[in-house]
């Protein structure tokens, strides 16, 4: 397995070195200013062109999308969950009421419900990003109650539940006319492409180079849609997921220290994966291997 | 508490097709936890349907079946409307057991 | 905002880490001391923090902190001086590593 | 907490079961084969489940062995997206099925499931399995006194390095 190939660590770290090198003798172009309409037009492009045979709407469903015997897999599971528990406790911990009387639906639009496609979206007063995470939490603080852990099957359980009254709706993410949330929005296309961690790979070396490939025992899902889906359940984690938890784990996967959960870097990654993905159906909560 | 057992049965003709998912940890006694300690089976041991005072489908598991175990099966002669009665009883000696109506 | 260094700069560093590195895998032939191992390690997490500073640490320099740590404690200062270079190896490599791709991730974007 | 089943505390059903089959054998009534269990007999093969050898939990299970059938359909994925949950199912053309077991001869314990069909129920049966690696998936129909089976390797790619 790639993964496995060197057992030593300085041996991985000089052969990243030497990439590293090579790369050094092509310096980049210099920066355009961000076009977010463009960038977002030649990631659909990209995936498109490379996978002719998927339909656009199913690239929301990463690597079944990809993979025949797993989709198969994936239908028959489909027939009845197994986040079925995890999506009807979400419900409950949505509907009941805080100690002050107040509701989660009250700190949202239209109740909460059927909101999953707008998150994140860039908060003006504040200058920064707001997750759906995030906001939950806030939405918590202001009503006295104590913040849930980003990467814990409370958290989890209560965006499948607004993914799931979402679903269907396409991601309607905005980048306003803001240079703060331009600034945010390239800064998450950075830290998308930018390599770390001891295997030198970035998230666009898994999921925009090698989508539909295998990794270890997972088949890579394509980044275009890959946030539609979010929460996850993972048969690995034999539960729900975090968007939090998956990209803290992926960060781990590649030999890097993971930032906290809902990092700056976090959400304007998801912010910016999030606007790529724009007018693809939410499908949240997933199901994954 | 909820109910640990979701069922789904729907009568279609003279055939009842019924699927079921139990929140189970289905512990296998062959995994260790964070600490290096294994964790003790604990999985369920038998699921029992019965529709109309007679047994139609019975599940004997061992630690082999997934966390919260999965099974689909058919049987005839249910009405919709009737009730389809499902219960399981563990290797601790835990149970739970639910009835519902076939749709 | 660090200034992205030149060319130049980065051929000294790769000079260093390469020198590090070696150093790193050698076996320690002399006995090692509780001050050697000390001077090393303090050199290791400096460089760690620098990683940490650019939010660019990797799990494996943790692990060789960690190793180099338990050695020490057990009194083996071969080990725990070894570990903590290979520590400080890691770290310079993912220091490195960051202030490269201040520039160099916009190779591989979709355009 | 709901109540066992069949009315009676799990603990003194257990108590109880045990106490017969001592009783009825020390009468000499039962034929040493309890373990032969067939649609009409309620125990729970806790032997069969124990086995580690796939002959071994057959034998127990049933007393015999099985003949492969063409009748029999195994639906299993080629390679298992997660060994935790692996979707495996059975259909059969067979009439008078008595029971449907399923065994995977990699895992522990091999073992997986045994179904009990009562007449007037249907011999498809969807289930899911958890794989430790690669392996056949071994599924035995009981149908008319005999027993036909099917078989069909799962490949299962195991997460990390081992280490």
């Amino acid at each position: 397995m790639d993964f496995c190939f060197a057992r030593s660590r300085i041996h991985l770290a000089l052969a990243v070195l030497a990439a590293l090198a090579l790369c050094a003798l092509h310096p980049a172009s210099a920066a355009d200013k961000p076009d977010p309409v463009a960038d977002a037009k030649a990631f659909r492009n990209y995936f498109v062109n490379k996978f002719p045979n998927v339909k656009l709407e199913d690239f929301v469903n990463g690597p079944y999308a990809l993979n025949e015997d797993m989709r198969r897999q994936w239908e028959q599971k489909e027939q009845f969950p197994p986040y079925e528990f995890s999506l009807e406790m979400g419900k409950e911990l949505f509907a009941k009421p805080f100690k002050n009387g107040r509701h989660y639906a009250d700190c949202f639009p239209n109740q909460g419900i059927g909101i999953r496609q707008d998150f994140p979206y860039f908060d003006t007063r504040e200058g920064r990003v707001v997750t759906l995470e995030l906001a939950l939490n806030r939405c918590r603080e202001a009503n006295g109650e104590p913040p849930l852990s980003y990467v814990d099957d409370e958290m989890a359980a209560l965006t499948a539940y607004m993914a799931f009254t979402s679903r269907g709706k396409p991601f309607a993410i905005k980048v306003p006319d803001d240079p703060r949330a331009l600034e945010a929005y390239q800064n998450g296309k950075r830290y998308f492409y930018a390599r770390r961690g001891q295997l030198n790979f970035s998230c666009a070396t898994c999921h925009v180079q090698n989508p539909g490939e295998r990794m270890r025992a997972e088949v890579l899902a394509p980044a275009l849609g890959i946030l539609n889906a979010m929460p996850i359940y993972r048969s690995e984690w034999g539960g729900m997921g975090t968007i939090s938890r998956r990209l803290t784990t992926c960060n781990s996967q590649i030999r890097g220290v993971p930032l906290d959960p809902q990092d700056e870097e976090y959400r304007d990654l998801e912010y910016y994966l999030s606007y790529v993905s724009n007018g693809l159906s939410i499908s949240g909560p997933g199901a994954r291997p | 508490m909820a109910s640990s057992i979701r069922v789904r049965a729907i009568a279609n003709g003279e055939i009842t097709e019924v699927q079921t998912l139990i929140q189970h940890p289905m512990d296998s006694g062959f995994i260790k936890d964070d600490k290096g300690a294994f964790i003790p089976a604990h999985f369920i041991q038998e699921l029992t349907f019965e529709y109309d005072g007679r047994k139609v489908f019975i599940a004997d598991w061992g630690t082999a079946v997934s966390k919260d175990p999965y099974v689909k099966f058919s049987f005839k002669g249910g009405n919709k409307g009737g009730d389809l009665k499902v219960s399981w009883i563990d290797n601790k000696g835990e149970t739970d057991a639910t009835i519902v109506k076939i749709q | 905002m660090t200034a992205i260094p030149s060319r130049a700069q980065m051929r000294v560093s790769i000079y260093w880490l390469i020198v590090l590195m070696i150093a790193g895998t050698a076996p320690v032939r002399a006995a090692g001391s509780e001050t050697a191992f000390k001077a090393s390690y303090a050199a290791a997490e400096a460089a760690e923090r620098e990683a940490g500073r650019l939010r660019n640490q990797w799990t494996v320099t943790e692990a060789a902190l960690a190793d180099a740590k338990k050695a020490a404690d057990k009194g083996d200062f071969d080990q725990a001086i070894a570990s903590a270079k290979e520590a400080e190896a890691l770290a310079r490599a993912s220091i490195f590593q960051a202030i490269s791709e201040k520039d160099a991730w916009k190779q591989l974007e979709i355009r | 907490m709901t109540t066992s089943h069949n009315g009676l505390p799990p603990t003194r059903r257990l108590i109880l079961k045990g106490a017969g089959s001592v009783a009825l054998a020390g009468l000499g009534i039962v034929s040493f084969r309890p373990l032969a269990a067939s649609a009409a007999n309620d125990t729970y093969p806790e032997d069969a489940f124990r086995q580690r050898e796939a002959n071994e939990a057959i034998k127990l299970l049933y007393g015999r062995t099985a003949e492969p059938s063409d009748k029999v359909k195994l639906d299993a994925p080629e390679i298992a997206e997660n060994g935790a949950v692996v979707p495996i199912s059975v259909a059969t053309t067979l009439t008078d099925v008595t029971s449907v077991s399923f065994l995977v001869p990699e895992n522990p314990n091999v073992l997986a499931a045994y179904y009990k069909i009562p007449p007037g129920s249907m011999p498809n049966v969807a289930n899911r399995l958890k794989m430790a690696r690669t392996s056949n998936v071994i599924v035995i129909v009981e149908a008319g006194g005999k027993l036909y089976s099917a078989t069909k390797e799962v490949k299962v790619t195991v997460g990390g390095c081992g280490g």
